[in-house]
């Protein structure tokens, strides 16, 4: 079964302000533990050996050298694994390769990528464990290469996987194919909605890989017991995943790993899955010595997930009023080196915002030499929404209508069917949309040179398996245990608030903490925007199962039915009308005697949250661009979301600032650039340009709330939606600002000025 | 009987069948049932689907009721960053 | 390989260390001095999390020597509050929600604090500029530059 | 690998010439530090220049400069005297990475780490720096544009450092500047780089100038048919278009993770002409 909470109105203490984060102090002050921050007596440093390569067959490891190094207590290898079949296993709920999972943790036949890990050591120092792996030697043949998507789906690219043949293709091809998996979705006839359009836009996309960039680099601590038992710390958006992953790999019963997530230094959807934590438990078992691996930021780039670089192709008709009667999208989607681009949740997210009759969306999933992509912030979404912003921007130009306006006469508004699925619920793009248009900013004056563009975008938002439990200490204070990982934006905050507000009683008497994987049940993710969402459904089931207890204690202490006890501000009050009269008791009152009137009191949840509501936002964005350098300044902008409800607003807008400027640094400079050797030049954040502060304005906000019906305060999930738009919005105000409509992100310098070089060449 | 549509992008597993009507109680009966019917459609089922049930998603939902009326849309499931 | 003996004041607090020769001022401190609030990012100097003031200078500790800092007076993250009160920047950064995950915040509190030691009345653009060697990847830097203004406030007793 | 300290010149000399090419100075170390972590530097010996007095000073004399080697930006920044007397030489340490890296980073380490792209080091050229130089032959001079041959390579000899630059003293309107472009606004490596400094007479005639490229070829260019555009002119815009034009086509540049060839040849001339302005503006302010 599955939970769903209905959502109630009801008038707020304390959800709505703004209380500081329970952890915050310890932020401040360097006190606060993160991954690389853990340390055993006796630990060992483990590092990897990596594949310079973007392809090469493995034909032979000799670790003999690095085995004798003094120092070097283990090294580990393909070999040490176990081969695992090609066929998706459950971790927890989900469902994972795990053929692709210990491939990609640790090379078997061949490396696919330039960083792919080949060996790994355990040794007493960091300095003895590079001079172990430089000891390693690995012959390599090696291969042909491929890392552009379109020239991987072309016949005779070379092969990732020589047995891989396209799914999702009728009959089976003959042949095998870097296109791992061909998508499609869709509804009505889209040859009969062009035929009625007046106006087709159709335009081709580029955008290239971008990395999450937490400043955290992935950082794991591993003890392995003689008796079988293991003890991993490690930086996680998911404990319990990383806990199942780790048990599949090495065999191991899921009860003998306990996993203690540490504060996450950032993740943004790629710390989801394992990189080094089974090699560091492996290696700890072979040397009977706690280990610790860190990563490099230079591995960090190398190895771990960025986002998928993809090619898209959009075509849009509408009618000469502006009604579209026509969508459709090709999206091909870089997996990396195994199969799982985020090109499904693309292909759903790139056009529902709009109430469409005829729709087609065509996406493939295909392999290529880069490390495997992993989940960015609203997978995918922000890539295929760049192409079709960009076009409807474009046809509401060439119409001579308000792009906002357009947007509104094809809104998606509650009851819209989707062509993915379910029709909407009560939703917020209206809203969103007509909050953008007053917004000051949106009528506010422009430069030379200067353009404003602006975009939409939607995220489903998720729920899904959650746990927590709620513990009344003796003095009437409450420890609330989450199992989902509060991955940056304050969510145990959000969850105290939330219980503080079921029970009546002050936000600082609860204390919420991360519990491990022995204290709850198991718990999907923090990601997919789920855990105000579904943690906070969690929390609110835990909070009634509490006060349920307290009305029960305080009826038996003041001998009178349970009915005639009603729980209001944090005290057992009497329900009032006929029904006993009683003395109010409060919470602290009843935890003291809890004890002796039948023991402690507690609620626990452990539910399959649904009903997950959907997000949207709109993006204002003022641009300056230099004709003379190609470069773009970003003068003015402004971020309007529907978050259903705003637990506490100042780390929602702290979501909403954080996500634009990714989304910003995605637009303009984030790139990953392999040579023609394949291997990646600019594996450092040198090169590799994230935004700096003095590279972006202040960012407004406007928090819309519509509630999400299906929670009890209405919330949505929020922390998804703000890395959609700004693509896209971003390339329509360069289009408004200099007349050239740009297709391929990022917007760098030299590829802004050779558009406008070439441009003025044509009109000569 | 309950109205089951498939997601487009299953059609080649089915032989093209994107609607059906199936008498299930749940989604486990109605994934199982899938499966007997369309057995290339059950690596798929299990590999990530989701169900919407008469307008709302449930991912991982098996004991999920499905009622004789119910309208019943099969998704790609969600997850996130 | 001989170690190198180092004394130096950190925090006010006289220490001794045996470092290698190639080992970074972050690693004596994070390592042989378990001061672990300085955090690495990128061991580059790209990314400023592992900032410290030594002898009044703002630097990036993973690029200086270990040895380097022999009679050095070396200021981090966990001299920053006194006893029980945070300085003014720790306090607006929890007020302002200027951090996220975290991992930034003390380096960009070291930078924030020299800024202010050098300037009492920067001006947001000041403050964008001289903040630039710290990377965050959660805020979008909104909510820092507004703790920073707000802390500079108070402290000129405005 | 071995840490030494010296207090003099002479004994650094010593230390670097009795260690067979296996020392390298260590000054801000912010280059030399990634080096050595990434493996592309291995050196047995650091000899580390900072204890040494004339490695520190700045000394003005009669409007002259003598600036050790291993004072850093943030010292040369700081000193509101040489900051007003050659601003174009401080636009140029200003960009060498962030507050922390300029902190250490040293304007002698700018020059010997020998990039193509160093950002202090086209101003220099365009002052007419010298570069002094001491070994165990003794002390010799060079021009800064002479001082570096090729990415990764200088003139120096085993054994031999760079002590400290010398700048002439001001003619009366003089004024310099140095910009460059980068895709963000800070923290990156200059993908073009350009440096006037120019002097007018009492008319506003410009009547001699130096201009120079960075990030455009295998070394920072010193470029005569550039500064002859703006000699004999009032830097109007003919002769900014001149300008451009004659520093656009001295670029030898590469396409790498940083610029295209193309990108780079257009913005010399851009940041040139931009940069003589800014200096043609500080010249006429200037007594």
């Amino acid at each position: 079964m599955s939970t769903m909470l209905k959502y109630q109105e009801k008038e707020l203490k304390i959800v709505g302000t703004r209380p500081l984060r329970p952890d915050g102090v310890d932020k401040v002050t360097g006190r606060a533990r993160f991954g690389a921050d853990y340390n055993l007596p006796g630990q060992l440093i483990g590092k990897v050996l990596r594949s310079p390569h973007a392809h090469a067959r493995i034909k032979a490891i000799d670790t003999s050298a690095a085995r004798v190094l003094p120092g070097v207590k283990a090294v580990v290898t393909r070999d040490d694994f176990a081969e695992m079949p090609d066929e998706y296993a459950a971790v927890g709920e989900m469902m994972i390769n795990f053929r692709d999972v210990t491939r990609n943790m640790m090379a078997r036949e061949k490396a696919l990528y330039d960083g792919h890990p080949v060996a790994a050591v355990a040794a007493t120092s960091e300095s003895v464990a590079r001079e172990a792996l430089a000891l390693i030697k690995v012959e390599y043949e090696v291969l042909p290469h491929v890392i552009d998507v379109v020239e991987a789906m072309q016949p005779g690219a070379p092969l990732l996987h020589e047995d891989q043949y396209t799914l999702g293709v009728k009959p089976k091809p003959d042949h095998p194919s870097n296109v791992a998996k061909r998508l499609e979705f869709g509804r009505g006839d889209v040859v009969a909605g062009f035929k009625e359009a007046d106006l087709i836009v159709e335009r081709e996309f580029n955008t290239k890989p971008v990395h999450q960039g937490y400043i955290e680099p992935q950082a794991c601590l591993a003890s392995y017991s003689e008796d079988g038992q293991a003890e991993l710390w490690t930086s996680t958006q998911g404990h319990f995943v990383f806990r199942a992953q780790c048990a599949k790999v090495l065999q191991m019963d899921v009860s003998k790993i306990r996993v203690t997530p540490t504060e996450i230094g950032g993740g943004f959807g790629g710390k989801n899955n394992i990189y080094n934590e089974a090699l560091a438990i492996a290696l700890s078992r072979k040397s009977h010595r706690p280990v610790k691996m860190v990563m490099t930021r230079e591995e960090v780039f190398r190895a771990t997930g960025p986002t998928s670089g993809a090619n898209v192709k959009v075509r849009i008709g509408c009618t000469r009023d502006g009604k579209i009667t026509a969508a459709e999208a090709e999206l091909n989607f870089q997996a990396g080196a195994f199969p799982g681009s985020p090109v499904a949740q693309a292909s759903m997210c790139a056009f529902t915002r709009y109430d469409l009759a005829n729709v087609r969306v065509v996406g493939n999933d295909v392999t290529v030499n880069r490390p495997k992509v992993a989940a960015y912030r609203a997978p995918g979404a922000p890539i295929a929404v760049f192409g079709v912003e960009s076009v409807i921007d474009e046809m509401a130009k060439k119409l001579g209508i308000d792009p906002i306006e357009f947007r509104l006469k094809n809104a998606a508004r509650e009851g819209t069917q989707t062509y993915y699925g379910p029709k909407l619920g009560p939703i917020g793009y209206v809203q969103t949309l007509e909050q953008a248009r007053a917004h000051p900013h949106y009528s506010a004056p422009l430069g030379p040179n200067q353009g404003r563009g602006i975009a939409t975008g939607f995220w489903f938002n998720i729920g899904n398996e959650t746990t927590c439990s709620l513990n009344l200490q003796e003095d009437g204070s409450l420890t609330l245990v989450l199992g989902t990982v509060d991955v940056a934006g304050g969510s145990r905050a959000a969850m105290a608030m939330m219980v503080a507000e079921e029970l009546g009683i002050d936000y600082e008497s609860v204390s919420a903490i991360v519990g491990d994987t022995s204290t709850l049940g198991f718990n999907f993710l923090t990601a997919g925007s789920r855990s105000t969402f579904a943690s906070g459904m969690a929390c609110v089931i835990a909070s009634r199962q509490v006060i349920e207890k307290l009305r029960q204690r305080a009826a038996k202490i003041r001998e009178v039915p349970l009915e005639a006890v009603a729980w209001k501000d944090g005290h057992a009050r009497p329900a009032g009308g006929d029904v006993a009269q009683f003395a109010p008791m409060s919470l602290a009152e009843i935890a003291k005697m809890a004890g002796k009137t039948g023991g402690a009191i507690a609620g626990h949840a452990e539910i399959n949250a649904q009903g997950a509501g959907p997000g949207f936002g709109v993006h204002i964005v003022d641009v300056e661009v230099d004709r003379q350098t190609g470069s773009i300044s970003i003068l003015r902008y402004t971020v309007v979301q529907d978050v259903g409800k705003a637990i506490h607003p100042a780390y929602v807008e702290g979501q909403l600032q954080g996500g634009a400027v990714q989304g910003i640094g995605w637009a303009l400079n984030e790139e990953y650039v392999y040579g023609d050797d394949g291997v990646l030049q600019n594996p450092g954040f040198l090169d590799y340009r994230v935004p700096v502060a003095s590279d972006v304005p202040f960012i407004d906000t406007v928090i819309v709330e519509v509630p999400n019906p299906n929670h009890p305060y209405g919330v949505r999930g929020c922390g998804e939606v703000p890395i959609i738009a700004p693509m896209a919005a971003i390339a329509n105000a360069v289009e408004n600002a200099i007349g050239l409509r740009l297709c391929e992100q990022p917007l760098s310098p030299p590829r802004v000025l050779k558009a406008i070089d070439d441009a003025a060449a044509a009109k000569g | 009987m309950a109205r089951i549509t498939l997601s487009s992008s299953l059609a080649p597993f089915t032989d093209g069948v994107l609607d059906l009507e199936l008498e299930v109680g749940n989604v486990r009966q109605l994934f199982q049932a899938l499966g007997e019917r369309y057995p290339e459609l059950r690596a798929h089922l299990e590999a990530g689907l989701a169900v919407a049930i008469d307008g709302e998603i449930y991912q991982d939902a098996l004991l999920q009721p499905i009622a004789h009326d119910s309208d019943v849309i099969l998704i790609t499931k969600i997850a996130g960053g | 390989m001989a170690l190198n003996h180092v004394s130096a004041t950190v925090n006010g607090d006289r220490v001794e260390f045996l470092c290698e020769t190639g080992h970074t001022l972050l690693e004596a401190l994070r390592d042989e001095l378990r001061l672990t609030g300085t955090k690495e990012g990128c061991g580059t100097g790209d990314c400023g999390a592992c900032s410290v003031i030594v002898d009044g200078r703002l630097l990036c500790s993973c690029l200086m020597l270990a040895v380097e800092a022999e009679g050095k007076s070396i200021q981090t993250i966990e001299g920053m509050a006194t006893g029980e009160s945070l300085h003014p920047l720790q306090r607006k950064f929890i007020e302002h929600a200027a951090l996220q995950c975290g991992i930034c915040t003390p380096g960009i509190l070291i930078a924030a604090r020299s800024l202010l030691e050098r300037n009492q009345n920067p001006t947001e653009s000041e403050v964008r500029y001289w903040l630039a060697g710290n990377l965050c990847r959660c805020t979008g830097y909104h909510k820092i530059v507004e703790a920073v203004l707000d802390a500079a406030r108070e402290m000129r007793g405005g | 690998m071995r840490y030494e300290a010296p207090k003099t010149l002479e004994e650094a000399i010593a230390l670097l010439s009795g260690a067979n090419g296996q020392a390298r100075v260590l000054a801000g170390g912010t280059d030399l530090l990634i080096q050595m972590r990434s493996g592309r530097a291995d050196p047995g010996l650091l000899v580390d220049i900072k204890a040494i007095p004339e490695m520190k000073s700045i000394v003005a004399d009669a409007g002259s400069y003598r600036i050790g080697a291993a004072v850093t930006c943030m010292e040369l920044i700081e000193n509101e005297a040489f900051a007003q007397g050659w601003p174009g030489i401080v636009d140029g340490v200003s960009l060498i990475g962030s507050i922390q890296v300029k902190g250490r980073a040293t304007i002698g380490g700018n020059l010997c780490n020998a990039s193509p792209a160093a950002d202090s080091v086209p101003a220099l050229i365009a002052a007419g720096a010298v570069v002094c130089i001491v070994g165990p032959q003794g002390r010799r001079e060079a021009l800064v544009e002479e001082f570096v041959s090729g990415p990764g390579k200088t003139s120096l000899a085993n054994g031999e450092l760079v002590a400290s630059f010398l700048l002439p003293r001001r003619a009366p309107h003089s004024g310099d500047a140095y910009l460059r472009f980068t895709p963000r606004t800070e923290m990156d490596i200059a993908v073009v780089g350009a440096a006037v400094n120019l002097t007018l007479d009492d008319k506003g005639i410009c009547s001699r100038a130096r201009v120079s490229l960075g990030a455009v070829a295998a070394r920072a260019l010193l470029v005569p048919e550039a500064a002859a555009a703006l000699i004999g002119t009032r830097v109007d815009e003919a002769a900014l278009e001149r300008l451009a034009a004659a520093a656009s086509a001295a670029c030898r540049p590469i396409d790498d993770k940083r610029g295209t060839k193309d990108f780079r040849i257009k913005v010399a001339g851009v940041m040139a002409r931009r940069a003589a302005g800014i200096a043609t503006e500080r010249a006429r302010r200037r007594n």
